[in-house]
């Protein structure tokens, strides 16, 4: 069997159930493949990781992704399962701010460690400055979690719609009470949870046919998740080493994930692509359009 | 890694082995003066170090998001001067220094007070080793509830790290005076303020400064560590964490010199301020008795 | 009794006051959960327990906790991973090979610097440079690196203890073997005594005392260095991870719960080494 | 009034390996303006007699009384000087603000301990010396530093131990007949421990010599010397005589004598 | 050949507020087997010229050989044996295990360590007291340990600073009398500090008087007393005028004569 390493972007949860079903499931070792799945952390950096030979193949996001490519780590897109954004801000109406007219003189919760970039580039486009300059907005770097909002330190946080705004939801906020910027629908949306490789892997015929049939493997799991959200919920809780993960929420998770993946097409959706490259060329995050950061051939492979 | 990178590192290494060892037995001999002299041995040390550090990153072509050559880091740390500055006032003159200095003093007054009565002592000290192991990590989230975002909650970590040690060590060196010490000052019935004044504090002395300096090294970790749960957008630790997920890891490496700079510099700071106060201690004076 | 008194006092004490800030740091969130729910006037002491009964409370008031750490422990089977007494494990494994190591690595250190002025010259401003490197921001790069040569699981950790334990140890041990009197080395100076002579019958035990005291802080900052390694590496388990993934999950409860058991550890270790040093000291004919 | 008094006074150490009798039954009174030496074989109890007065060690049997209250009550009230066998100065204080510690303590002013510790310090012959710090001087410089230090201040009662066992014969002569000098201007009480026979019978107006184990008064010598003494008295048969009951009563109780010789 | 040989030794000690003096052209030859005792006022250089002849201080001028050869290297050949002015015993070994200590250093087998600290602790009468820690022993015993210390191993020559000053007389007569046998039976060659007049004359061939700031020889006394010397020796008219020599030497040097009496 061909050994291949998955690093995902963040602890195991079911944000990335489609994997963690198809090992679980043998959907891997269908496809002749021996996978390791290492989780991820506030701190781990799936661009390092793979830069330094720890990962064959990463999740992470493209903002993230484009951005270490020009730090000089040669990633490539191979697949998208993700179609959709699931970020979202989310203010208390208690705070008065309905529209993105209010955000000057507010405080605004962020998480950084490479996904700050969907934010400064909505700012930007917003023309707001982030510098705390007047008439600009303030940034917090906020925690992994709705406290901020809780305590009343941000004004408005980032949440993901499967895992935070849960959270939210289960502390009594609502659409009621709750002002949402959804991305996907403000249009700022940039591509989430990709798969990576380095570039010169792809010289390599016999490691592209692996890929592929991870590729393969791994729509097998996001369709068996989206078909079978409780028992994908279980197999999260089963997979996490660290006995944290909690069924409900998990359960939670995979039917707001399944919403944003398509389980029958991982190929990048070139014209959400060209609007995230140029998003990020706006905002500065890139200096030069990337080229050949994207690959169909593993893709094409599976048709 | 080529043969003539491994001849480059091996002669690098060999160099300042000799040149420090050179150097230090002409100061011993006398013929060499201290002051001054001192500093060039481990500048040496450490120009070697960096030598070492370049070859083998090039040499072994080590990715630079993984560990960049240190010239590129010294470029970064040319180019972002202003980052850097603003970082360093949030980060150290904002959080560690208040937050040292609070913690520091809250710890000696602690043993003083837990020293004063026994029941007390009997009663915090089990407490006080309790809570001083609650991971500064773990705390870190707590105060930024408690204190907000901004370097107060930093402050508030460095307070609870540096507290400990001084605690520890100030207990330690109160009981430091010797039996006929004491007995000098029963026999002025001297009360308990001029007894601790006169002789215990003293006699702690180098056991405070032994805190002081462990401290000034935490202080510094502790602050940068809380940067990583929640801080507005400047700071070193904020830097660092944002920038490894930025792969911008030689502005990482570039904040850590900086971090290192400013805490050797503070710890030789209490440590010449520690040979100017205790320079009674047989370590200071060399042990002439 | 004499010992246990003075420190159920205080924790009396410091109970009440850990009630009290958690009805004062709850009430915000209570209240607009009261409002959303119309209750109006609620008496204090149903206010009060409302407050110490949130899901996810501000500060968990001190019953939580402790039930959170008896189902979190006893409650479950000890292999099971949501139990706490199986990640604590997995956390003092760590802490105490890093302790070792780093104990070890202080005194050879040490012993290094007091014999020979080059390396006291060009090591010592290094190590303290060493220290203020935020080991947080080098632990995921050495969590990965080491993964990269295969190194996984207890080691990586345990280096971290290591780097961050063996410091206190190294400028403890310089002051403790440096403190003889002179007229003791002179002594030995007398017998022509090897300078392996006058570390074993001198400098050694001269520095017990401050061996000690290093060890107390390198002990307890060595289980910091385990948790804050854990924190780099979700995979494995251990308190750090419990901590991070409360974190995560706006668990408080847990995170406290967490925190609690790693300084009830911690406790305990320091004790350990306190009952080490009056033994070694009995040995040593200190005075009563 | 007495000074001191003792009565069927015991001190026993506990001792892992058989407990150590320092003092037993030791019966004397010592009354005010006395000078009392003390003398016995090394280990005979004198320095824990002296403790023991000055409310270092607790007795552990009969009582003890100075200026008729109990050591502690003198002890608070100040009411004696303590030449400590080793001269215990403070390693970080300067010879001159060692000899100023008591008076910093007792709370004297700025000025009048600048004079006291000059004239404390001129009385021992250390002027010159006042900025040195303690491990700068030879033995026998800190064991007088020492002495300055118990004589700066103005106790009624001096306890001192060994006081000029590091001194040289002149300077040892030269201090003898300034604390002869000092005893008789002030009328202070003296206690005094030494090892010389003609320095006990030239100071003292009664000599206590002990013997050890267990540490016992084995004989009180009176004095017939008159009060003014210079210091060719010692030449004198009555002081010889003296010496000899002394020595007699040293040899007495001594365990060499049928061991070794 | 001479055992010590010092000439022109210079030694000063720098310090912030003016350097001092502690030796100035000291010219000195002992030969083997001589008994040498140095006397002089507190501070004058005894226990610094001991310790530079014990390679533990380094002369600032002049040149000095023991045993032909430098001081370092008859430290290194274990040539000597040195009882400090002060006891300096570790306070985490036993008696018994503090004398032990050269005997382990210079790698004694354990049954001989066994006997040479039986033995010797016997000669200082400490027998009993094995099992102590120092801070249970009175300043005497605890000076006596050291000395016991300084004798276990057999050194050719013997540096002692003031071993006996914290000794009563009839310790101190014994211990005397022990010295000169030993010395008598063994031939070595001893330099010994003292305080103590007649010690001095009663124990040496040749006594050393100093005097100081800066410190210096002001004279030698060759002793005209036989090899054998029982205790009665010191009623001798000789012994007398030979100590009256040395005392007029003393008060030569001294300077409490002029500025106080
Ligand atoms: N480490 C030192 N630093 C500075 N001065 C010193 C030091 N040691 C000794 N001295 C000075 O050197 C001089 C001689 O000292 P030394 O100890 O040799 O005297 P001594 O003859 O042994 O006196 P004593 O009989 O009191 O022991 C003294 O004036 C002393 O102050
Ligand atoms: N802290 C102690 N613990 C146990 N035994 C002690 C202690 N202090 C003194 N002793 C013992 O008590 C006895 C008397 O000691 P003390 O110091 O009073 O003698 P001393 O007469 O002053 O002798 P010296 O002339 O040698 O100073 C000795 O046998 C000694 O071993
Ligand atoms: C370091 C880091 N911080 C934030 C996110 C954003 N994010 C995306 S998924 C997810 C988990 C919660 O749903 C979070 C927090 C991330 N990926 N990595
Ligand atoms: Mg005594
Ligand atoms: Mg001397």
């Amino acid at each position: 069997a061909d050994a291949l390493t998955l690093q995902l972007k963040w602890v195991t949860q079911a944000q990335f159930a489609g994997y963690l079903v198809a090992e679980a499931k043998g959907f891997y070792d269908e496809e002749d493949l021996d996978i390791t799945i290492l989780p991820g952390g506030p701190n781990i950096a799936p661009e390092q990781v793979i830069a330094g030979g720890g990962a064959d193949i990463i999740v992470t996001w493209m903002a993230a992704g484009m951005a270490a490519r020009e730090s000089g780590v040669p990633l490539v897109n191979i697949a998208q399962p993700f179609k959709r954004s699931g970020l979202m801000m989310i203010c208390p109406t208690e705070t008065g701010i309905t529209t993105e007219a209010d955000f000057p003189g507010h405080t605004l919760g962020v998480w950084f460690f490479g996904n700050e970039y969907p934010f400064f580039a909505w700012m930007n486009k917003l023309g707001l400055a982030t510098d705390g300059s007047d008439g600009g907005v303030t940034v917090l770097q906020q925690s992994f979690d709705i406290q901020p909002m809780i305590q009343g330190q941000a004004d408005c946080i980032s949440v993901m719609t499967y895992n935070e705004y849960g959270q939210a939801l289960d502390a009594g906020y609502g659409p009621d009470n709750l002002t949402i910027f959804n991305y996907t629908e403000m249009g700022n949306d940039l591509l989430e949870d990709g798969l990576y490789v380095m570039e010169d892997s792809l010289d390599d015929p016999a490691k592209v046919d692996a890929y592929t049939r991870f590729v393969r493997a791994s729509m097998k799991g996001w369709a068996y998740a989206l078909e079978n959200p409780e028992e994908a919920a279980e197999i999260v809780v089963e997979a996490d080493d660290t006995g944290a993960a909690e069924y409900d929420h998990q359960f939670y998770m995979v039917n707001e994930v399944t919403k944003l993946v398509d389980p029958d097409d991982p190929a990048l959706d070139m014209a959400t692509y060209e609007r995230t490259v140029q998003a990020l060329l706006d905002q500065g995050i890139i200096k030069a359009t990337p080229e050949g950061a994207y690959t169909s051939v593993v893709t094409d492979g599976l048709k | 890694m080529p043969l003539h990178h491994w001849l480059a590192l091996i002669a690098a290494w060999a160099f300042a082995w000799l040149f420090v060892e050179r150097l230090s037995a002409a100061i011993r001999a006398g013929s060499l003066p201290e002051t001054g002299t001192g500093l060039v041995i481990p500048v040496t040390f450490g120009l070697a170090l960096l030598v070492i550090w370049e070859v083998v990153t090039r040499g072994a072509n080590v990715p630079p998001v993984l560990l960049p050559p240190p010239s590129a880091i010294g470029a970064r740390l040319m180019a972002e001067t202003n980052i850097l500055w603003a970082d360093f006032v949030q980060t150290f003159i904002k959080s560690v220094l208040p937050g040292y200095a609070i913690g520091c003093l809250a710890g000696l007054a602690v043993a003083i007070l837990v020293d004063r009565s026994p029941f007390l002592k009997a009663g915090i000290m089990p407490i006080g080793n309790f809570m001083s192991a609650l991971p500064i990590i773990g705390i870190a989230p707590i105060m930024v509830m408690w204190f907000g975002f901004d370097w107060q909650s930093k402050a508030a970590v460095v307070v609870a790290m540096t507290f400990f040690p001084m605690l520890v060590n100030t207990v330690a060196g109160l009981n430091a005076a010797s039996a006929i010490e004491r007995d000098l000052m029963r026999t002025y019935a001297a009360n308990y303020w001029q007894t601790l004044m006169k002789l215990r504090l003293p006699a702690a002395g180098p056991f405070i400064f032994n805190a002081l300096k462990i401290n000034s090294t935490l202080a510094l970790i502790g602050a940068i560590v809380a940067e990583f749960f929640g801080t507005p957008v400047v700071g070193m630790g904020f830097r660092i964490s944002t920038g490894v997920g930025r792969l911008a890891i030689d502005l990482v490496w570039a904040e850590i010199a900086v971090a290192a700079v400013a805490g050797s510099a503070f710890y030789g700071v209490i440590a010449l301020i520690e040979r100017g106060v205790t320079f009674w201690h047989p370590s200071v004076r060399g042990g002439r008795a | 009794m004499t010992r246990i008194l003075p420190v159920l006092t205080i924790l009396l004490a410091l109970l009440l006051f850990w009630y009290a800030m958690a009805v004062h740091m709850n009430a915000p969130w209570q209240n607009t959960l009261n409002n959303r729910a119309g209750l109006e006037n609620v008496p204090f002491m149903d206010f009060a327990q409302q407050a110490w009964a949130q899901d996810k409370p501000v500060l968990p008031a001190p019953h939580q906790v402790v039930s959170e750490i008896w189902n979190a422990t006893i409650a479950l089977d000890i292999t099971s991973r949501r139990s706490l007494a199986y990640h604590g494990w997995i956390t003092l494994s760590a802490t105490l090979l890093g302790f070792a190591f780093g104990t070890m690595l202080g005194i050879v250190l040490a012993v290094a610097i007091i014999h020979n002025d080059a390396s006291d010259r060009s090591l010592m401003p290094w190590i303290i440079a060493s220290q203020t490197i935020p080991i947080l921001a080098v632990a995921p790069m050495v969590v990965v690196g080491l993964g990269a040569v295969g190194l996984t699981g207890l080691v990586p950790k345990a280096l971290i203890s290591m780097y961050l334990s063996f410091f206190p140890v190294v400028v403890g041990m310089v002051k403790g073997l440096r403190s003889p009197e002179a007229i003791q080395l002179d002594l030995l100076r007398t017998y022509d005594a090897s300078p392996v002579q006058v570390f074993w019958k001198l400098r050694w035990p001269a520095a017990m005392p401050f061996l000690f005291a290093s060890m107390k802080v390198g002990i307890a900052i060595s289980l910091i260095g385990a948790v804050v390694a854990e924190l780099s590496n979700a995979s494995g388990g251990g308190l750090g991870v419990r901590l991070l993934t409360g974190s995560y999950n706006g668990q408080t409860i847990q995170i406290w719960a967490a925190l609690f058991i790693a300084a009830g550890l911690a406790a305990v270790l320091v004790a350990i080494v306190g009952g080490a040093e009056k033994w070694v000291n009995g040995r040593m004919g200190a005075r009563a | 009034m007495s000074v001191v008094q003792a009565m069927d006074l015991g001190l026993t150490f506990p001792a892992g390996d058989g407990d150590v009798v320092a003092l037993k039954d030791v019966n004397l009174t010592i009354g005010k303006g006395e000078f009392v030496s003390f003398i016995g074989p090394s280990g005979c109890g004198k320095t824990t007699f002296l403790r023991a007065i000055a409310d270092l060690e607790k007795p552990t049997s009969g009582t003890l009384s100075v200026n008729g209250q109990t050591p502690e009550e003198a002890r608070r009230a100040r009411a004696y000087g303590y030449v400590f066998q080793a001269a215990a100065l403070y390693p970080w204080r300067t010879i001159e603000k060692n000899v100023a510690l008591p008076l910093e303590i007792m709370g004297y002013g700025q000025a009048q301990q600048h004079e006291r510790v000059r004239a404390t310090l001129e009385l021992v012959n250390l002027t010159g010396f006042e900025k040195k710090y303690p491990w700068q001087l030879s033995g026998g410089m800190q064991q007088r530093a020492s002495i300055a230090r118990a004589l700066s201040f103005d106790a009624d009662l001096l306890l001192m131990d060994e006081p000029f066992g590091a001194l040289d014969e002149i300077v040892r002569d030269h201090l003898n007949s300034e604390l002869l000098k000092l005893w008789d201007r002030t009328g202070k009480t003296i206690c005094f421990v030494t090892h010389s026979i003609p320095e006990a019978v030239y100071l003292s107006t009664r000599i206590v010599v002990m013997s050890p184990r267990p540490g016992r008064v084995t004989d009180v010598i009176e004095s017939t010397l008159p009060r003014e003494r210079p210091l060719d008295i010692r030449e004198t048969p009555e002081f010889l005589e003296i010496a000899a009951r002394v020595r007699d009563g040293l040899r007495a109780g001594h365990s060499y004598e049928e061991e070794h010789v």
